[in-house]
């Protein structure tokens, strides 16, 4: 078993509206010095050991990100 | 029952999923009748324990235990309002009656509408849940009460939503406002429930309790009625719908923790966070499912699963049925590591619901589930009970793992809970409030002060548009919304071939029935009735849902009896029957009660939808504006 | 002629496409997520909702169910296909239409009588509109912004495939206020609005949307 | 400038409806040896070097995570 990390972020040329709310908060929350924020996914998976990084890969490219629209990063853990 | 009103603990602990594996069993609570058992924790009184110790000549079990403190709870028993709602029943004259297919005490009330259908609505809350956690204290508030409208066999066809918040500019209304609207979009949307009304009120008696109430309709043939009893000895006992997992336990983590039960060695989880998350697909799923089984008809009995999770499902379908049942426990499928006995059935987890189904027809039903992908087990049946036995209240057996952990007469935990008469009092401050008028207010003097004034009333948080709050709900899925904001009356099409639908407002002004509780809910009755009645259609019903402060200030007792005689009384001479309804206690900030509020729903039927009335004028040229009324 | 209309768990807006099929005169069938076989119809519609709870990506989980496999195909052989709202962003996420469809730029849910203007009239699904007509329909979504590159968007401009754009206050922020678009052909459309409840004018702001469904039947009958 | 990596998850004992739909669409698509799927938050800020590891405690609790219903963890990566 091990546990694999997969963050998918929205591509750095399309509009992130979360983030950028989230950012517009933070100084009337009177939160100063964050320049900028970006919202993405974070998933946590559980693999079992047959599952190869091209499996992975592959599973971050169909299913996890939309290629179209955001980036992915793919981390194994130690477990 | 759906709602949960009890309080919650924000502090989450570690869960600790290798909890500890004793069982607390009848027998083992035979061998030990001195153990002490945490029942104040749980809410449960002392001389409530004595009740229960009676009813089951021994101690309970830590699983019958959890299943008496929910169902005894306030939320489930109306221990303080049920001396007062049977003035609804004396009140509801034969005539009144004649349309209602179903009344108070079922999960909704039912009418029918004529051409072979039936229509059933109710009203719920979900109020302190939202303010702990607003958009999932909303969200599965429309789950809760969609679910109930379903139990009774029905589609359920629009949802409507009275809101009431603290001040809109005080900070924590920007908290609690959105979250809430997204909630019950966010949910309602999913669903494919059209909302087609419901209030937004801002009054500072609101502001650390705010009120969240949802109601929805649903609609079937007459015949396809479903009642919640289990009845037909041998008859399985199927629990369908989402996994049982650890949200929303809240006090009866209790019975895990530390020092009960478990021991140093057991290492109980405490403080669960008791918030519940919805799962809108699940349930929309779920909705789909149990259609198809209804129109199968593969199904006896049903109950939905809401506050009181398995505990209020299998004592509720027992009771109200021939009154024997026996469940293994351990079947039920769980979302979480080691839950106790008592967990499991006190488990407040979402989307869930429980069958009576004939044996030959399990693998059918089975079968519609798997279609919809729901996840369904038989968990139970139906038994037998002798006399003696009827006599005590039937007998509903739970074992887990072979063990016995719950015996007890269903019809104690379900229905025979503690009744309060709580003493009642007209508040001292009464006579100055109603004696302190607007005669000593300034009036307007000249045309520009006037003018001023009703652009000030127009732009009042009270008075301003609501397009931000209903341009966040879908108004149109199914293709039946005839009337939706902005609009007196929500108004929806239920038969597509002859037109026939119904009309819904919802009312309540607090701070008249804060003046004077009866004139106040008559008037939030009389402003529903008129709201549906000027939409074309003809006021039929009433539902209610009875939002006060603390019943244990008789003040507020006072405030809740006389609003309760004024509805009915109002009831009585409009001729229309009050079919449902929800109590809400205990909605106050400290010592401060919230502005009783006895939120009123009318549901009127027209024949033919084309003939419904719009709101607003100018819609055409030479219109003549007419004033009715005193 | 018959035309089908997917129901995926989760999917909300099928009877109501169903409806406005019967009404502008064909017969609608209904086809089910797990379905590997389009039962002979003419064209499909993949109406809206939340298939699979738009967990993930709206669209993302259903653009791979066993039925989407079969009008991958059938559209690949010239087979009519209309993506409405959660339709669309599944007509998307299978690569039958460029592009994708984000979070509204105002993070709510937006429900609103919406005026549009139709761009394109040589589509399978909007050939009853006079060039440039405008009409009002329903838009409900919260992921209803369209976005694509900057090339991908020149290209959809350049060859006239954008279908339909907003009118008036903006939406949801779609670049270009786009609100529906074709592949090249014109017989594969998607649009966030929602042409199925304006059909009439007792249940929805007007019977604009009927055209959309009309449309669909010239195009057949002048195949 | 340093960048901090806030990710947001639902508590355990929390329902994941989410991560539930992901994990069930994998092996429709024919991934198989994936045991389980959390899904969460993942932001990427930009900060000033004048904001404090508390201060983004304070950040993350009040604003990225709703304490209620998700945990998070907090990272600061070199820039
Ligand atoms: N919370 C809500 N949910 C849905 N509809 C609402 C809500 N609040 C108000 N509405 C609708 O918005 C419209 C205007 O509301 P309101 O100003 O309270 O009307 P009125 O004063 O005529 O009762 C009505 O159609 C009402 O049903």
């Amino acid at each position: 078993m091990a546990r694999v990390v997969v963050d998918v972020m929205p591509k750095q040329e399309i509009l992130d509206p979360q983030g950028q709310a989230v950012a517009g908060a933070l100084p009337r929350l009177g939160f100063q010095g964050v320049t900028s924020i970006r919202q993405g996914k974070h998933f946590e998976l559980e693999v079992d050991d047959s599952v190869d990084d091209a499996t992975l890969e592959r599973i971050a490219e169909t299913l996890l990100a939309n290629p179209v629209i955001e980036d992915w990063a793919i981390r194994r853990e130690q477990s | 029952m759906t709602g949960n009103e009890q309080s919650v603990d924000t502090n989450s602990a570690d869960t600790n999923s290798a909890a500890t594996s004793f069982v607390d069993t009848v027998e083992h609570a035979r061998a030990t009748p001195d153990t002490a058992q945490p029942h104040r924790e749980l809410g449960v009184k002392d001389d409530e324990y004595q009740r229960i110790r009676e009813i089951l000549g021994r101690r309970p079990t830590d699983a019958e235990l959890a299943m008496y403190s929910v169902m005894w709870s306030e939320h489930c028993s109306y221990k303080s309002s049920k001396v007062h709602l049977g003035y609804f029943g004396e009140t509801t004259t034969e005539e009144m009656r004649s349309t209602m297919l179903a009344g108070i005490g079922e999960n909704a009330g039912v009418i029918d509408i004529g051409d072979g259908w039936a229509v059933t609505f109710k009203v719920e809350s979900h109020n302190h849940p939202s303010y702990v956690e607003p958009y999932q204290g909303a969200a599965t508030g429309v789950g809760g009460i969609v679910r109930d409208i379903m139990a009774m066999g029905a589609r359920p066809v629009a949802i409507a939503d009275p809101l009431r918040f603290g001040p809109a500019d005080a900070p924590d209304t920007k908290r609690v406002l959105p979250g809430v609207v997204a909630g019950v979009g966010g949910y309602g949307n999913c669903l494919g429930l059209p909302n087609i009304g419901g209030e937004v009120v801002f009054d500072e008696s609101y502001a650390g309790n705010p009120l969240v109430n949802a109601l929805c309709i649903g609609s079937m043939r007459v015949e396809d009625l479903h009642l919640a009893h289990a009845s037909g000895v041998g008859n399985k006992i199927i629990l369908f719908g989402a996994r049982t997992g650890l949200d929303g336990i809240g006090g009866v983590s209790v019975l895990a923790s530390d020092s009960f039960a478990g021991g140093d060695a057991g290492g109980g989880r405490k403080k669960l966070p008791a918030v519940q998350v919805g799962d809108p697909f699940a349930e929309k799923v779920l909705i789909e499912c149990c259609l198809e089984l209804f129109g199968s008809r593969l199904v006896v009995g049903i109950q939905d699963l809401g506050g009181a999770g398995l505990s209020c499902a299998t004592s509720e379908l027992a009771s109200a049925g021939d009154g024997g049942m026996r469940v293994e426990l351990d079947r039920v499928p769980l979302r979480a590591a080691g839950m106790t006995p008592a967990e499991v059935l006190s488990s407040e987890s979402q989307e869930r619901m429980c069958a009576v189904v004939r044996p030959e027809d399990v693998d059918a039903f089975l079968a519609v589930c798997e279609k919809w992908d729901v996840t369904a087990t038989v968990i139970g049946e139906v038994t037998e009970v002798s006399e003696e036995e009827t006599a005590r209240g039937g007998r509903l057996i739970i074992t887990w793992n072979g063990e016995v952990v719950v015996d007890v007469p269903p019809r104690t935990v379900a229905h025979e809970g503690p009744v309060y008469r709580r003493p009642v009092a007209r508040p001292a401050d009464q006579d100055d409030l109603i004696a302190n008028d607007t005669s000593g207010l300034a009036r307007p003097s000249g045309p520009q002060e006037l003018s001023d004034t009703l652009l000030r009333m127009i732009a009042s948080p009270n008075l301003a548009s609501r397009a931000w709050v209903t341009d966040q709900y879908d108004r149109y899925v199914q293709g039946n919304t005839v009337l939706s904001q902005p609009a007196d009356a929500g108004m929806i099409r239920i038969d597509e071939t002859t037109g026939l639908g119904v009309a819904v407002a919802t009312d309540c002004n607090g701070r008249y029935c804060r003046l004077d509780p009866y004139t106040g809910a008559q008037l939030a009755l009389a402003e529903a009735y008129r709201n549906v009645a000027v939409s074309g259609a003809v006021p039929a019903a009433v539902t209610n849902c009875l939002n006060f402060g603390s019943p244990e200030d008789p003040g507020v007792m006072w405030q809740f009896e006389q609003a309760v005689r004024g509805l009915a009384d109002g009831c009585r001479e409009l001729g229309i029957p009050v079919t449902g309804g929800n109590v809400s206690f205990y909605n106050q900030t400290g010592a401060t009660a919230i502005l009783p509020t006895p939120v009123v729903g009318v549901l009127g039927v027209i024949d033919d939808v084309h003939r419904r009335i719009p709101s607003g004028i100018g819609n055409e040229a030479g219109e003549s504006l007419l004033l009715l009324g005193t | 002629m018959k035309v089908g209309v997917i129901t995926f768990p989760g999917t909300l807006d099928d009877v109501d496409a169903a409806r406005a099929v019967r009404l502008a005169g064909a017969e609608a069938v209904s086809l089910w997520h797990r379905d590997a076989d389009l039962r002979g119809v003419d064209a499909v519609v993949v109406p809206g909702g939340f298939s699979y709870g738009d967990y993930l990506r709206c669209g993302a989980i259903a653009s791979f169910a066993p039925v989407m496999t079969e009008v991958v195909a059938a559209a690949g052989r010239g087979m009519p296909v209309l993506g409405i709202c959660n339709g669309f962003q599944i007509l998307c996420e299978a690569g039958l239409l460029p592009g994708a469809l984000v979070r509204n730029a105002g993070l709510h849910f937006v429900c609103r009588d919406q005026w549009l203007r139709v761009e394109r009239t040589d589509t399978a699904w909007t050939g009853r509109y006079e060039a440039g007509a405008e009409i009002i329909v329903p838009l409900k979504s919260m992921e209803g912004r369209y976005v694509a590159d900057e090339a991908t968007l020149d290209t959809l401009e350049g060859e006239g495939r954008v279908v339909l754009r907003y009118l008036g206050d903006p939406p949801n922020g779609a670049l270009r206020e786009i609100a529906g678009i074709s592949d090249p052909s014109g017989r594969i459309v998607g649009m966030m609005p929602h042409p199925e409840h304006a059909v009439d004018a007792l249940t929805g702001p007007s019977d604009d949307g009927l055209g959309v469904f009309l449309s669909l039947l010239d195009a057949m009958v002048s195949v």
